[in-house]
């Protein structure tokens, strides 16, 4: 993976994935080969307190799947659970099947490595280190064994792909937390885009910034679905019917988060099955 | 949420016990490493001492060459003395190395006994128990021990009845003594300290008789204490005391019974409160540790002894 | 804290303590740092700095004192602070908080700060000096400081990684960057000013430590040859001619004034690179 | 390829850890090792006298010949009392010095106040008690004799904790990052509220270890304290009153005592370990209690 040429070959994998996508909805929990992740039967728990139960869950390959769903339900979680941040948490227990094409990454075997390169992340808070622009991108990139010299032009690719190298090609070498709020989302997207994920979760990538800055990275978003599969998850209702694809609807009972609904974005806005979902999604309507 | 994700951790689990075990072999892996570099670098210091018990012979002589390394320890009194001893010692012997440690006199009896040191040293005559274990005591110096009080304090002299109902609280007031009608500060030497055991016998009293409102450590902290209080009344070895005087310190030394608390009463023996200076050997020294006693018993060490405020004895 | 006071108010409330408190502090500290150097520095002359006591340290001067002072320091932090610094480092990086270990070993560092001095310097005389042969000598008083300031350095370093948000651990996780690539480029950077700290508070206390070394490093006023041989530090003389020779009080506030010039030039210097080790990590070009 | 790879990183993490968990093993241990060494060294007092005499003797005269006495209690009470003091005396001064430097000051004088405090951290006790015994006993004494008292134990103490607690502080509050200051400061958040609702408490682990570490200090203080205290065993019946601390009792009396006596004094440093930790213990337990609710 961290072979060079290995990276630059993966976008050709991902376009021959792309022409096997199925245009149609995935029936849950049935199996489709375009599925990046099937997860079956998950289960969550912080110590003694559950989280998540029993969610089933596939996500399409190439599409935006909008994860939405009142606060508290274990939504943030959710996206922990796919690149095993819930290893660092003291006490969570995560039982249940989470398959990233095909491969069981709860396993033990698993790498947490190479899953955490194959499943980027991008935070509500933008979280920068407090290094320069160009080691904050540098970093990581070292970290997986790039060669140095092709860090320089994925630095450059990444920073365009974002549309902030215009903005700061001539301060590269300044500390990145000088950058905007706006700006600093975006510099973690490219952070996240320079390992040339197969996945992307957002976890409320605009809420924390102002309306303006947040639609950017809205667009921005929108465009990475060419290449990439996205997560995110949303409070605004608004903002998954512009983007998503798919969206799957989490809803809470006994403190207890799981997956009530889900399918495209058409379907569940337009003509959800479950009441809570038709009640939910009214006020994206309104 | 916070504390909870406190802990970044990759399915790291701590075991407590393994931790532990972990731990302590570690610790011993390294106090043994420790301990092997240190019994390497022994034998630079003791095995020559002990080379030297052969040419024991050369008691007292500087022509002979003598050389090896003489640990003493003790009583923080003595060792500024013993360190300019040793000083002077080296200088005429370049190979022989003093190391002079302080630690109270209790320490250098210890040590003496114990073979830690080759030397030890005591500012207080031996106890029937401690000669009993074969110690011998060899007096370097006499020290007295003189009532000392603020420069404010008008009175001139004492008697010794008056020093113990000071002491005793008999007397409370110094206007009692013809002073401004004030409390007496009484300040005490520690549970120990041999000023306070020479003092003690001498005025034939016990501690808990003494009705201290200070206690004190060292000389100098008795002279602070006594410079910083109009009130106070103590009593401090005789060397530091006059030193201190004369320098200015506002403190005065007070004949007891009318003697002049003077070093040359001292060493008359008219001035009766004090103590021996003493390098404590185990039996009778052999070798360099012999050398160095003779040495410092000699009449040269005189201007020393006396640089030190102490009183050299005249056999 | 708990009171809720209305902010304006607050401020000025806070404002008006808090200079009142520097104010007393600085008072006080200036009149007594002021009256070591007024009395001591008119004694301090450049043969004073480098010669040997005499008359025992009434006259002469603390050369020898300062080298063997220094290599005691060098001792004592040699093993402190890597001990303490990983120590510190496991326990919040790696250990789970609420582990019976870590429990277990921050309680005793508290209980080991609470150790009189005096028994660390008999614990060092028997351990060190008796036990494992090093005699009365610089590496024994060394290894003793070491154990006395261990709980400064581990509680500061410790408490200073503490306060790095989380944001940056799970950051770096999802980037897949290994633990010793976020500790050393990310976590260790943010927490300098705790290690930095910890390490000047515990070289603060080494300097000025007498008991402990009294029974362990000795009182010999030699120049060292070696480790292994005796050594006076300056508080130890500080101690000696303050407390123990008659007349000794003026080369003791010399001695002392000497300290405080030394520590004060450690702790800038120590600030100044901290400080530019800081920015250097932010604008190194990678 | 991948797996290699990778493996190799977390061997590199794995080795890491390893060589943490050493060290935090090793700092554990030295504790284990200086705790078994007191007790070890106290055992014959623990034996003879027996615990209970420390507590229910009246008096300390544990050289007296005929009957000596073990009362450990007022040296006890002397300890808690100058470290109380110190400790409620250092910590406010401490924590505003800290808040000023960092929120109310120019950057100069947080330096230069930063200096001063390391400065004074590193100045030897025996200054400070040399210090506080011939400036500030005479001072006490034109109040109240006898002048070296608890309260003079007290000033020069608090003196000594300040740069521990502030710097601790400091260091803590230094690391909360400053964006969200500013980030508050942009929701029109005044600064006082910024520092009581937002700094202390992201920074109150620092705190509660700078005082920790300040309260320890203060328990196992020795030189400075034996020269001000006044070092009579009694129960103190005013700030004036003289008191002697465990420690000062230790190191007044240790470089005289022989074998049982020396016990005993182990055995009172032994009890000081002890008080203390269960202090710390219940400083632990009652944050913990606060914490969850």
């Amino acid at each position: 993976m961290g072979d060079p040429k290995l990276q630059t070959s993966a976008p050709d994998d991902d376009i021959a994935k792309m022409t096997q996508c199925d245009a149609a909805l995935t029936e849950h929990p049935a199996a489709h080969s375009s599925d990046v992740f099937r997860i079956d039967g998950l289960n969550v728990a912080y110590g003694n307190r559950p989280a998540l139960r029993d969610v089933n869950l596939s996500v399409r390959c190439q599409r935006i799947t909008a994860i939405v769903g009142p606060s508290g339900c274990g939504k943030s979680t959710f996206l922990c659970v796919l690149n095993r941040l819930t290893d660092l948490i003291p006490g969570c227990q995560v039982s249940g099947r989470v398959r990233l094409e095909g491969e069981d990454i709860l396993s033990r075997e698993y790498d947490v490595f190479v899953l955490r390169r194959r499943v980027g992340m991008v935070f509500q808070k933008p979280n920068p280190f407090a290094l320069s622009i160009r080691r904050n991108l540098a970093l990581p990139l070292k970290e997986h064994r790039v060669a140095a010299n092709e860090i320089d032009g994925i630095i450059e690719l990444s920073l365009r792909d974002v549309g902030l190298w215009d903005e700061v090609k001539d301060r590269l070498d300044q500390s990145a937390l000088e950058l905007s709020g706006g700006q600093q989302q975006r510099l973690c997207i490219a952070r996240a885009l320079a390992l040339q994920p197969e996945v992307i979760l957002f976890d409320e990538p605009c809420s924390a910034l102002d309306p303006l800055a947040g639609s950017v990275v809205e667009d921005l978003i929108r465009e990475l679905q060419e290449r990439i599969t996205v997560l995110i998850v949303t409070h605004n209702l608004a903002q998954a019917r512009r983007i998503a694809d798919d969206v799957a609807v989490f809803w809470h009972g006994d403190g207890t988060g799981t997956v009530i609904e889900c399918g495209s974005a058409a379907d569940v806005f337009e003509s959800p099955t479950s009441e809570i979902t038709a009640a939910y999604v009214a006020g994206a309507r309104g | 949420m916070i504390e909870s994700l406190s802990n970044p951790l990759l399915s790291a689990n701590a075991q407590g016990w393994s931790l532990c075990r972990g731990g302590c072999a570690v610790m011993c892996a390294v106090l043994a490493v420790t301990f092997l570099s240190g019994c390497g670098a022994e034998p630079d210091s003791q095995a020559v001492v002990r080379d030297n018990g052969d040419i024991e012979p050369a008691r007292g002589s500087g022509n002979l060459k003598l050389s090896g390394k003489l640990v003493l320890t003790g009583s923080s009194t003595v060792a500024p003395l013993a360190v300019e001893i040793a000083k002077r010692f080296e200088t005429e012997h370049p190979d022989v190395r003093v190391d002079v440690q302080t630690g109270g006199s209790s320490r250098g009896i210890a040590d003496a006994l114990s073979g830690v040191a080759d030397l030890g040293l005591a500012s207080r005559a031996l106890k029937k128990d401690e000669v009993e274990q074969g110690l011998v005591g060899h007096q370097l110096a006499i020290d007295g021990v003189s009532v000392i009080v603020n420069a404010d304090n008008p009175l001139s002299s004492l008697t010794s009845g008056q020093v113990v109902q000071l002491f005793t609280g008999a007397i409370t007031n110094w206007s009692e003594l013809g002073g401004e009608d004030a409390d007496v500060v009484i300040v005490n030497k520690a549970e120990g300290r041999a000023t306070l055991e020479v003092f003690l016998n001498h005025f034939g009293l016990k501690n808990e008789q003494i009705t201290a409102d200070v206690v004190v450590g060292d000389n100098q902290h008795g002279i602070k204490t006594v410079a910083g209080n109009r009130l106070a009344i103590g009593y401090v070895s005789i060397g530091a005391a006059q030193s201190e005087a004369d320098l200015g310190t506002p403190i005065r030394v007070l004949p007891v019974d009318g003697i002049e608390l003077t070093t040359e009463n001292v060493a008359s023996g008219a001035f009766k409160i004090t103590r021996p200076l003493l390098i404590v050997s185990k039996g009778e020294p052999t070798g360099l540790a012999a050398a160095f006693l003779d040495y410092a018993k000699s009449p040269q060490m005189h201007d020393l002894i006396r640089a030190q405020g102490f009183e050299a004895v005249t056999q | 804290m708990r009171s809720q006071p209305r902010s304006a108010a607050a401020d000025a409330l806070t404002r008006t303590a808090g200079w009142a408190a520097v104010f007393v502090v600085l008072a006080v500290s200036g009149w007594l740092v002021g009256s070591v150097l007024g009395h001591g520095l008119q004694e301090v002359s450049w043969s004073f700095l480098t010669s040997e006591p005499l008359d025992a340290g009434r006259n002469g001067g603390i050369g020898t004192v300062l080298v063997s002072t220094a290599l005691v320091l060098s001792v004592c932090l040699g093993i402190a602070v890597p001990l303490g610094v990983g120590a510190a480092v496991w326990l919040s990086e790696f250990a789970r908080p609420s582990s019976r270990p870590v429990a277990l070993i921050r309680r005793s560092l508290d209980l080991l700060a609470s150790v009189p001095s005096i028994v660390f310097g008999l614990f060092g005389m028997v351990v060190f000096c008796q036990e494992l042969r090093l005699g009365f000598s610089i590496a024994a008083g060394g290894l003793t400081l070491a154990c006395m300031i261990l709980p400064l350095v581990v509680q500061t370093t410790f408490a200073g990684l503490r306060s790095v948000p989380d944001e940056l651990r799970l950051g770096a996780a999802a980037l897949a960057i290994s633990r010793s690539t976020a500790l050393r480029h990310l976590l260790l950077p943010a927490a300098l000013h705790g290690v930095v700290v910890g390490v000047m508070l515990g070289l603060g206390r080494a300097a000025a430590e007498t008991a402990a070394l009294i029974f362990t490093s000795g009182y010999v006023t030699r120049m060292p040859e070696s480790l292994l041989d005796s050594g006076r530090t300056v508080s130890v003389h500080i101690y000696d001619l303050a407390m123990n020779v008659p007349g000794g009080e003026a080369r003791a506030y010399a001695s002392a004034a000497v300290l405080l010039c030394l520590l004060l030039i450690v702790n800038v210097a120590a600030a100044v690179l901290a400080d530019r080790w800081l920015r250097h990590q932010t604008a190194r070009v990678s | 390829m991948k797996q290699s790879r990778s493996n190799s990183w977390l061997n590199g993490d794995r080795w890491l850890e390893r060589l943490l968990r050493l060290a935090a093993a090793m700092s554990g241990c030295l504790t284990l090792l200086i705790v078994a060494f007191v007790f070890w060294q106290a055992l014959p007092a623990l034996r003879d006298p027996g615990v209970a005499r420390f507590v229910s003797d009246s008096v300390w005269r544990p050289t007296d010949e005929t009957a000596p006495q073990f009362g450990m209690t007022p040296m006890l009470v002397g300890s808690g009392l100058v470290t109380l003091g110190a400790v409620l005396l250092a910590t406010p001064l401490a924590l505003f010095s800290v808040i000023v430097a960092e929120f109310y000051s120019s950057r100069t004088l947080a330096w230069l106040l930063r200096r001063v405090l390391e400065l004074l951290n590193g100045v030897p006790s025996v200054v400070f008690g040399f210090w506080g015994l011939v400036v500030l006993v005479p001072l006490i004494n034109a109040w109240h004799p006898p002048g070296q008292s608890l309260l003079a134990g007290i000033l020069v103490l608090t003196l000594m904790l300040i740069p521990t607690v502030a710097l601790a502080t400091d260091a803590s509050l230094r690391a909360v990052p400053n964006e969200l200051y500013r980030s508050a400061a942009a929701l029109g958040i005044g600064r006082g509220a910024v520092v009581w609702k937002l700094a202390v408490p992201l920074a109150r682990r620092g705190m509660v270890a700078g005082v920790l570490l300040g309260a320890a200090r203060a328990v196992g203080e020795t030189m400075a304290i034996v020269i001000v205290c006044g070092n009579i065993v009694q129960m103190p019946d005013s700030l004036f009153d003289p008191v002697r601390t465990i420690t000062a009792n230790i190191a007044l009396e240790m470089g005289y005592a022989t074998s049982g006596h020396r016990a005993a004094l182990f055995a009172t440093g032994l009890l000081l370990m002890l008080t203390s930790s269960l202090f710390v213990a219940g400083a632990g337990l009652l944050r913990r209690r606060r914490g969850r609710r």
